[in-house]
């Protein structure tokens, strides 16, 4: 494909068009390409092994947005906000043009692809002849499909070691301890949706904890509420997470006492009586009878009484389901609490229905942290010659006390395949860039019974080769096999996928024929089949000897507990060069741009530390320095800074950017993130944090409303409420013809997960404007999450709220606009035309809701010291939709640019728009589908009906604007306030 | 009105003392001159780099998106008040002090105005798209929005600007024709132009005369309403604060208030300079004390309003924003508004203070200051707390709007500088009819 | 009498004035140079090519598209290939280069304009691109300017000239009320 | 001196509004009375027997000329579009009640400028023959407009009023 094609469109949206202008026609037409019209390809994410499916929508030979693939069994259509931001990866202005090499200076010069493929044979060759294979590692991020087969075989082949299979998250702990207690060394599948009760110890399945998107939508559909039911999630764990702030009762217990607590609970089960029957009592009581409650408690710091409750709540549950992840499970008694945990899901009879081993997760595959460990040593030995990294960037995900930097310079050869320019590529030798995921074949399973395909949404953005065809081909050049024989047979990696897939056929589809089979999975994505759950036996002996005692953690005994955490944006790092994940806040403290260390409230008085102080945080193995964050919420004794910032490298976005706490963390066998204290210093000097988010308390304000889970029940009970019951007007009611375009927002489904914001700023082309901006108050987001927080500190009631334009009935924004640059459609829209705008700002001014934004600075042009899409961003935006210019007020217009394109649609077949036919960007993308868009005229539209939910209720509705966004009430747990 | 010696002046004294002030400037005048033009070529810089970057480089931000170039507009425009209503309203009641001062006065509204009609274009993120705000009839079959109160603001300010222009520029004809008779040369013919011809004749007089009247009579109404249009920026709008009938009263009360001030900032120094004691006596002071007085009393008594109705409502975001306003941030500029409007008005009860001319100064230059925070509190912390608590911030102004601002006083002084050397800032033609008329004998 | 003077001085140059911003508006500008000398006139109206033979996306499409040099050579690696202009095309063709054809007509910025939608509505193509068919050179006047919008202002404009928002919305305007279409009249239709 | 006259210069209000009366007694009605300022008593004597100025009819005229247009652009283009904001009806008249009273009021004060350079004959690019620039200062003057054969009557008539100075 060429990126040319008639882009009228394009050109126009980006606002220039100098006389005489050129209009380019394609010289040979990709066929089912039609300039102006959208063409959709399925693939699968790989911001995160979560390996959730996904669709690009291509326009004129460019992706620009992806979806969630509706059919793929992880995400149902939904993606999260690292999913949706992978696009910057794809036009990240730093990606690697294409090969590179250092030369005697050490710097990196392009060169050809010849060359640079010839330069690794030859070294290869070399070694291979020598029968030195076992000097060569190829070191990969977690490839679960054919391309982590590919990878094994082409090791195998040339004699070199297993590959490392490298994810900084691998959940190790888990399949250990499954090994330990059921014999069976996986990670189960959790199937939130089906308990009643979820006790999770720290775990943040909300965020980043196994599979994200799909945990989201299974504890939306276990804890919603619906028809008068909803269940019920405790959560164990210092820090006041995004996850724990979604929690019915948000536990807070002192760090590294997970095990404790578990084994606590396990007692009293047992003392109770409560645990299910047929369940081998002996093992569970020898294992949880020596846990002395009361000691328990006073180290854990949760009361005798909760512990009980828990235990109680958990129990009856049938089923309930526990779960542990986060920092909890990866101290160093790491094992030992999922191991607890796993007999507390045993003994309470969730094994089997809500933890089901088979379907295991892919997670497995990934090798354990001590593997890396071996490996770092065999190179400090100098017993690797040729390192190959395949987007693994252990440089920055490893504490330097593993001594991998040392160690990496002994390697003679460093390989990096990565198309971006991170640490451990900058040292790389020599660069042969990958392509991106969504230009490149290949598979990827998440998990058993779910197999998704990729394949390329758009032609290679800059002169990269798929990481496969460079294997393939050096490979047979090494071993000097003729074309089409040997191992490496297959001209192309998409040729041998296509052969592997003969079997998944054989597998999934043994009737169908092959091709047939093939059209079929690449427009699904994949395909997927369930899978029986086999059934497991709790192993009675060996049971290796209990804790009962707090993790032990190094470091001066008077300091603070070290958390540190994945971050939701940025995962392990590998976010950061993105800067909509950078501009997005952190849900919970509101923050952008930044890296920060949250100090617990007491602290920082007693240190007399305020909000944005520069600490200097030390650990017995290194220092950084933080602005920090005051927190009300967070344990005393715990300080916590989030994973993903601090880069030395990775782009202009990524570098320089906060600090990395792992560089606190020891070496050593393992990767424990809680496993230090530090001591905290001010030093003097501040600086502010950019946060978007004035103040959590609504001053009474009722932005966001909750109603308790009895008075929900009632209400339910009592029905619908009748429309138009908002305030009064002078004037009559606005007729609508056709249509009325409205939306309803379930604040109980909403988790705050910040998809929807990201999903809306590629939809919309919305600017990124940089940390000083947004800390003045102009960030450019259309819709913004908002947290509001009530109640007490240590038992919070927060509130997600999406704030995006109200399209009022009766705007205030419109009547005091003079040139009609804001008026009322029709459809009931509240329209903005930039192009007619002059920049009065009276609208905003008026905006009771302050959710119009305005260009301070000139980000569409690309003379502007301001703009905001250097190349190659321009090609991600959408050309239906305006770049607004210097001086225009924007903001949220419930994706009109869509309800056009269905209204097309509609016409088309000469009738009017279906309910659901028109998804705007954010509702598409929610994981939990706390949003609904439609036609309010429709009584029988999801819109409508929940518009006339007993929750519903419009913000500020005293103003009399009428709004024509709904929001239902949340539902809280009375019991939750403890 | 008398001299310092007592006596009387004639005709002839009038149009001498008058004609004098047009004299060659000295090297004072020039250096003044000097330093303004410096001041507002900086302010200009500003304004160029402004549209250059765009709106960014002045300190706005959500949710303050009006700040200091709305407070300095809506400042100008009450300062364009006190010159049409005291020679139209004062001549409707046939106030025989104002002759004297209205000259000067009217200039200051006309160059007030004309400085005040800037900020609008400043504002506005798209300066060069402004005249969309203008009934013209074009391609797009686009009209301006007439239900906006921005599109008042165009008709009242345009109309306010063109009648006290007319209205300016009539009063000078026969006092032109004045200078034309006394000057020679180029400046003859100059001001010959300019004073169409005038003669005085009979006949120019009665229409001339009925005309004024007129004027006058346009001119009130027009006066009350340009500021109330000014004060619905805010009332119509739904800010907490903003909402109020009480606006225009208000504010047309206050724009008397500092525009008298205003007056006696100009008119005081005029006549040191100039020695006219004999016609700015102390007479007029003291006038313009009371006036200022008075003004003072009814503000602060529609303060008082705001407040109670604030309190008394029980609307907890009224509430809200006048507590923040009163104790948070920008508390001391709350507080600075009352000292200077409220307070220091007060000593003008001793007539001593009226009549003192350093006192009256003082005062005058604190009330303006004082009417400038007025609409400072209303602008900028007004919308700084307003209905959601997410987007609260804190305007900080930058060295652009500060500059283009400051620039635009030295705009303001430029022009009327540059007035009173080409034109007679005291109505020669009032002046005189005061005076009583040359008689041969003593009427029987 | 000298009062007299002066008005027919001034009358004159209003005339004149206004005469110039008539001459202004009308005429037609010449075509610009296309790379290649294509010859609407032979394809359309000799031949009765459809239109939408060559722009094939107009049906389906925001855009009409302008035929692919393959498409084209569809026909002419046969026909006409000896004429030096066709040689060209078929050099771009060897060359697997675009053709740079100059625009011609363009809607003003920030506008969309889906032809689909208009073909739908069996809106004629001479509509808005006037008698191609009959043109050797495409050529317009589009766009507004300035002494049109003068010319309305003193009540002299003839309708707007093409591809202005005035132009449109007059044919929208006055297609609901005589053929009882449905042409949309909001902003948000074009301008999003 | 075109029409030939007499022009009589004088210092005082009162021997001025002597002088006219006494012209007036004497058959002279076509005469200019120059003044430096406005006289209540000189106009007096002159109004006793003209109708009042017609300026007031000019104003009046534009100002209704100013309302009607103002209501009629804002109602019409209003309709033109009928763009809806704020929920408020397409013809709001309160709003247009603004605009309607600030045309009035500037087309009331534009035509009353005309009136009086229409009917003050302004501007007058020469001096009349008769004009004298003390005028503007504190002389007072009639110039009385007749044939020669009248002019010593008048001359005569202006000195016994009291004329600092008569010219032919």
């Amino acid at each position: 494909m060429k990126i040319v094609g008639s882009s009228a469109g394009a050109v126009a949206a980006a606002g220039c068009g100098q006389a005489p202008e050129r209009i380019l026609p394609y010289v040979i037409p990709p066929d089912n390409l039609i300039p102006g019209v959208a063409s959709w390809f399925s693939t699968v994410c790989r911001e995160c092994p979560a390996g959730c499916g996904v669709i690009a929508r291509n326009r004129e030979g460019r992706v620009v947005k992806l979806e969630g693939n509706p059919d793929h069994p992880v995400n149902r259509g939904a993606l999260c906000i690292r999913g949706q931001a992978a696009l910057q990866g794809l036009y990240n202005p730093d990606r690697l043009r294409g090969p590179m090499r250092q030369d005697a200076s050490g710097a990196l010069k392009p060169v050809k692809w010849e060359e640079a493929e010839k330069l690794l044979v030859e070294r290869l060759t070399g070694l291979v002849k020598q029968g030195k294979g076992k000097r060569i590692v190829v070191m990969s991020q977690l490839e679960s499909g054919n391309l982590g087969r590919l990878i094994e075989s082409w090791a195998q082949a040339l004699g070199a070691r297993r590959p490392i299979f490298y994810e900084p998250f691998n959940y190790e702990a888990i399949h250990h301890a499954s090994r330990l207690v059921f014999g069976r060394d996986a990670i189960p599948h959790y199937a939130l949706e089906e308990a009643n009760v979820i006790l999770s110890f720290g775990a943040d399945f909300l965020e980043s904890w196994l599979s994200p998107v799909e945990h989201a939508r299974a504890f939306t559909r276990m804890h919603a509420f619906k028809h008068g039911k909803a269940g019920t999630f405790i959560h164990v764990e210092p820090r006041l997470s995004l996850t724990a702030a979604n929690a019915d009762e948000w536990v807070r217990n002192a760090p590294g006492t997970e095990e404790l607590l578990a084994l606590a609970i396990l007692k009293v089960i047992l003392n109770e009586g409560l645990q299910a029957p047929g369940v081998d009592v002996a093992l569970l009581r020898n294992v949880a009878m020596p846990v002395d409650l009361e000691a328990a408690a006073g180290q854990s710091g949760v009361s005798v009484e909760t512990i009980k409750h828990i235990a109680r709540t958990f129990a009856k549950a049938k089923p309930g389901i526990a779960v542990g992840g986060g920092v909890a499970v990866t101290s160093t008694l790491a094992v030992e609490t999922q191991r607890a945990i796993h007999l507390l899901n045993y003994a309470a009879g969730n094994v089997g229905r809500t933890v089901r081993f088979g379907p295991d997760s892919a997670f497995v595959k990934a090798t354990p942290h001590a593997i890396v460990g071996l490996l770092t040593q065999l190179m400090a030995q100098g017993e690797i010659d040729v390192l190959l990294l395949i987007h693994a960037n252990p440089l920055f995900a490893l504490p330097p006390k593993w001594g991998f930097a040392e160690a990496l310079k002994k390697v003679p050869l460093l390989v990096s395949f990565s198309n971006q320019p991170d640490e451990t590529t900058e040292q790389a030798h020599l660069i042969l860039p990958d392509l991106h995921s969504l230009e490149s074949w290949g598979d990827f399973s998440p998990r058993e019974g779910v197999v998704g395909l990729m394949q390329p949404t758009m032609a290679p953005v800059f002169d990269s080769r798929a990481v496969g065809d460079v294997l393939l081909s050096v490979g047979r050049q090494v071993l000097g096999s003729p074309a089409g024989k040997g191992p490496f047979r297959w001209e192309t990696f998409a040729e041998y996928l296509k052969e592997q897939w003969r079997g998944i056929a054989r597998e999934y589809a043994p009737s169908m024929p092959f091709d047939q089979f093939w059209e079929e999975a690449l427009r699904r994505g994949g395909v997927w089949k369930d899978v029986a759950t086999a059934p497991v036996q709790a192993r009675s002996a060996p049971v290796f000897p209990i804790q009962g005692k707090p993790a032990s953690v190094e470091g001066d005994p008077q300091g603070l507990t070290l958390l540190v955490y994945p971050s939701q944006r940025f995962y392990d790092g590998r976010g950061a060069n993105k800067p909509w994940l950078q501009e997005a806040p952190d849900t919970m403290t509101q923050v952008t741009w930044d890296s920060w260390i949250e100090v617990p409230a007491e602290v920082a008085k007693k240190l007399g530390i305020r909000q944005g102080d520069l600490v200097k945080v030390t650990s017995p193995h290194g220092a950084i320095e933080l602005p920090a964050y005051v927190s009300e919420s967070l344990h005393p004794g715990a300080v916590a800074i989030p994973i993903g910032q601090g880069h030395t490298a990775y782009g202009r976005y990524a570098k320089d950017r906060g600090a990395n706490p792992l560089t606190l963390l020891p070496g050593g066998a393992g990767l424990s993130f809680l496993s230090v204290k530090v001591t905290l210093t001010k030093t003097g000097g501040r600086r502010p944090l950019a946060i978007a988010q004035a103040t959590h308390d609504q001053d009474d304000r009722e932005i966001a409303q909750h109603v308790g889970l009895g008075a929900a029940r009632e209400l339910e009970l009592r029905g619908a409420v009748p429309e138009k019951a908002s305030h009064p007007s002078m004037y009559p009611d606005l007729k609508y013809p056709e249509y009325r375009w409205g939306m309803a927002v379930d604040l109980d489904a909403c988790t705050g997960c910040q998809a929807c914001v990201i999903a809306c700023k590629a939809e919309n082309n919305v600017p990124v404007v940089g940390k000083e901006q947004v800390a003045y108050g102009r960030d450019m987001h259309w819709l913004r999450l908002e947290r509001w927080q009530e109640g007490k500190p240590e038992h919070p009631e927060n509130l997600f709220l999406p704030m995006f334009c109200q399209h009022c009935e009766i705007a205030p924004c419109e009547p005091v606009c003079p040139v009609f640059a804001a008026y009322h459609t029709e459809e009931g829209l509240n329209a903005q035309i930039y192009n007619r705008c002059v920049g009065t700002r009276y609208c905003n001014n008026n905006c009771p809701y302050k959710v119009r934004r305005f260009n301070w600075w000139d980000y569409s042009s690309p003379a502007s010291s301001s703009y905001a899409f250097p190349d190659p961003l321009p090609l991600q935006l959408n050309p239906d939709v305006t770049v607004r210019q210097l001086g225009v007020m924007e903001k949220c217009t419930m994706c009109v640019q869509r309800i056009v394109a269905g209204k097309d649609a509609a016409r088309d077949e000469k009738r009017p728009v279906r309910d659901g036919e028109v998804q705007t960007a954010c509702q598409q993308t929610c994981p939990t589908q706390a949003i609904a868009f439609g036609n309010l005229k429709d009584p029988s539209s999801r819109v409508a009906k929940l518009s006339r939910s007993p929750r519903g209720y419009h913000v500020l509705e005293e103003l009399g604007t009428r709004p024509a966004v709904t929001y239902l009430k949340k539902v809280t747990r009375e019991h939750g306030k403890a | 009105m008398t001299d310092s010696a007592g006596r009387q002046p004639t005709y002839a004294d009038v149009n001498r003392d008058v004609i004098r002030t047009l004299e060659p400037p000295s090297p004072a005048y020039f250096g003044w001159m000097a330093v303004v033009a410096l001041i507002l070529t900086a302010g200009i810089l500003a304004w160029t780099w402004q549209i250059y970057a765009g709106m960014g480089a002045a300190g706005k931000r959500t949710p303050q998106m009006w700040a200091m170039y709305i407070t300095t507009f809506v400042f100008w425009i009450g300062i364009g008040h006190a010159g049409t209503l005291i020679s139209a309203i004062l001549y409707l009641f046939r106030a025989r002090w104002r002759t004297s001062i209205y000259r000067g006065a009217e200039a200051m509204t006309v160059f007030a105005v004309l400085t005040a009609g800037l900020f609008p274009l400043i504002h506005a993120g798209r300066m060069w798209f402004a005249y969309w705000l203008l009934p013209y009839p074009n391609q797009r079959y686009l009209w301006p929005n007439f239900r906006s109160p921005l599109v008042w603001d165009v008709f009242a300010i345009s109309t306010y600007l063109t009648i006290s222009v007319v209205f300016f520029c009539v009063g000078l004809l026969p006092d032109i024709a004045a200078i034309r008779d006394a000057s020679t040369g180029w400046r003859k013919k100059i001001y010959g132009v300019l004073s169409l011809g005038w003669e005085g004749t009979d006949r120019q007089w009665r229409h001339y005369r009925r005309a004024y009247g007129l004027f006058a009579a346009l001119a009130t109404p027009l006066v009350l309403s340009v500021h109330s249009v000014v004060s619905w920026d805010f009332a119509m709008a739904l800010v907490p604060g903003w909402h109020s009938t009480l606006f225009a009263p208000f504010f047309v009360d206050g724009a008397i208030f500092s525009g008298f001030a205003m007056v006696l900032v100009l008119i005081i120094p005029m006549r040191y300079f100039w020695n006219l004691y004999a016609y700015i006596t102390d007479k007029h002071l003291d006038a313009m004390g009371k006036l200022i007085l008075v003004t003072s009393l009814v503000l602060s008594y529609f303060y008082l309003c705001e407040a109670f109705t604030a309190w008394y409502s029980g609307d907890h975001f009224e509430r809200a924003s006048l507590f923040w306003k009163a104790t948070k941030s920008y508390a001391w500029a709350f507080w600075l508004q009352y000292f200077c409007n409220s307070l220091v008005p007060l000593v003008l009860f001793w007539r001593r203070a009226r009549t003192h001319t350093p006192t009256l100064y003082v005062v005058s230059i604190l009330v303006l200051i004082g009417m400038w925070f007025e609409r400072f509190n209303i602008i900028v912390p007004g919308l700084g707390h307003d209905f959601y608590p997410y987007t609260w911030g804190i305007y900080w102004p930058t060295l652009t709007d500060t500059m283009i601002v400051i620039g635009s006083f030295a705009w303001f002084f430029i022009l009327f500088l540059g007035f009173i050397k080409v034109m007679p800032s005291v109505s020669i033609v009032e002046v005189k009819e005061t005076l009583p008329h040359p008689v041969k004998e003593a009427h029987h | 009498m000298r009062t007299k003077v002066g008005v027919g001085v001034l009358g004159l140059t209003l005339l004149a004035a206004a005469l110039f911003l008539v001459l202004s508006t009308r005429g037609q500008a010449a075509g610009p140079a296309q790379p290649i000398a294509f010859n609407h006139q032979v394809h359309a109206d000799q031949y009765k090519i459809d239109c939408q033979y060559c722009h094939a996306d107009a049906r389906r499409s925001e855009y009409a598209g302008i035929p692919s040099v393959s498409r084209c050579m569809g026909c002419h690696k046969i026909t006409a290939a000896d004429r030096p202009e066709v040689q060209k095309l078929a050099g771009f063709f060897n060359k697997n280069e675009p053709i740079p054809w100059v625009r011609i007509f363009k809607v003003p910025e920030f506008v969309y304009f889906p032809h689909k939608a208009h073909v739908r509505a069996n809106v004629k193509c001479q509509t808005c691109h006037g008698p191609i068919e009959k043109m050797a050179v495409v050529e317009a006047r589009t766009g507004q300017n300035l002494a049109n919008d003068l010319l309305n202002l003193v009540g002299l404009a003839r309708s707007s000239t093409p591809l202005t928002m005035g132009w449109c919305v007059e044919c929208h305007t006055t297609m609901n009320a005589k053929e009882k279409t449905k042409a949309p009249l909001e902003c948000v239709t074009c301008h999003h | 001196m075109a029409a030939g006259g007499v022009l009589g210069v004088f210092a005082h209000v009162d021997t001025t509004v002597r002088a006219i009366r006494d012209l007036r007694a004497q058959g002279f009605t076509d005469f200019t009375v120059y003044s430096p300022v406005p006289v209540e008593e000189i106009e007096a004597v002159l109004e006793e027997n003209r109708p009042v100025s017609p300026v007031r009819l000019f104003t009046l005229i534009g100002g209704l000329t100013g309302i009607i247009t103002g209501f009629g652009l804002t109602i019409w283009s209003a309709l033109k579009w009928g763009l809806v904001t704020g929920g408020k009806p397409v013809v709001s008249i309160p709003p247009f009640v603004i605009i309607a009273f600030e045309l009035g009021i500037l087309l009331g004060g534009l035509s009353t400028l005309l009136a009086i350079l229409v009917l003050g004959k302004l501007p007058a690019l020469r001096r009349s023959p008769t004009y004298d620039p003390r005028f503007t200062v504190d002389r007072f003057g009639i110039a009385v407009t007749c044939g020669p054969e009248r002019a010593p009557a008048a001359g005569r008539c202006l000195s016994q009023a009291g004329a600092e100075e008569v010219r032919q």
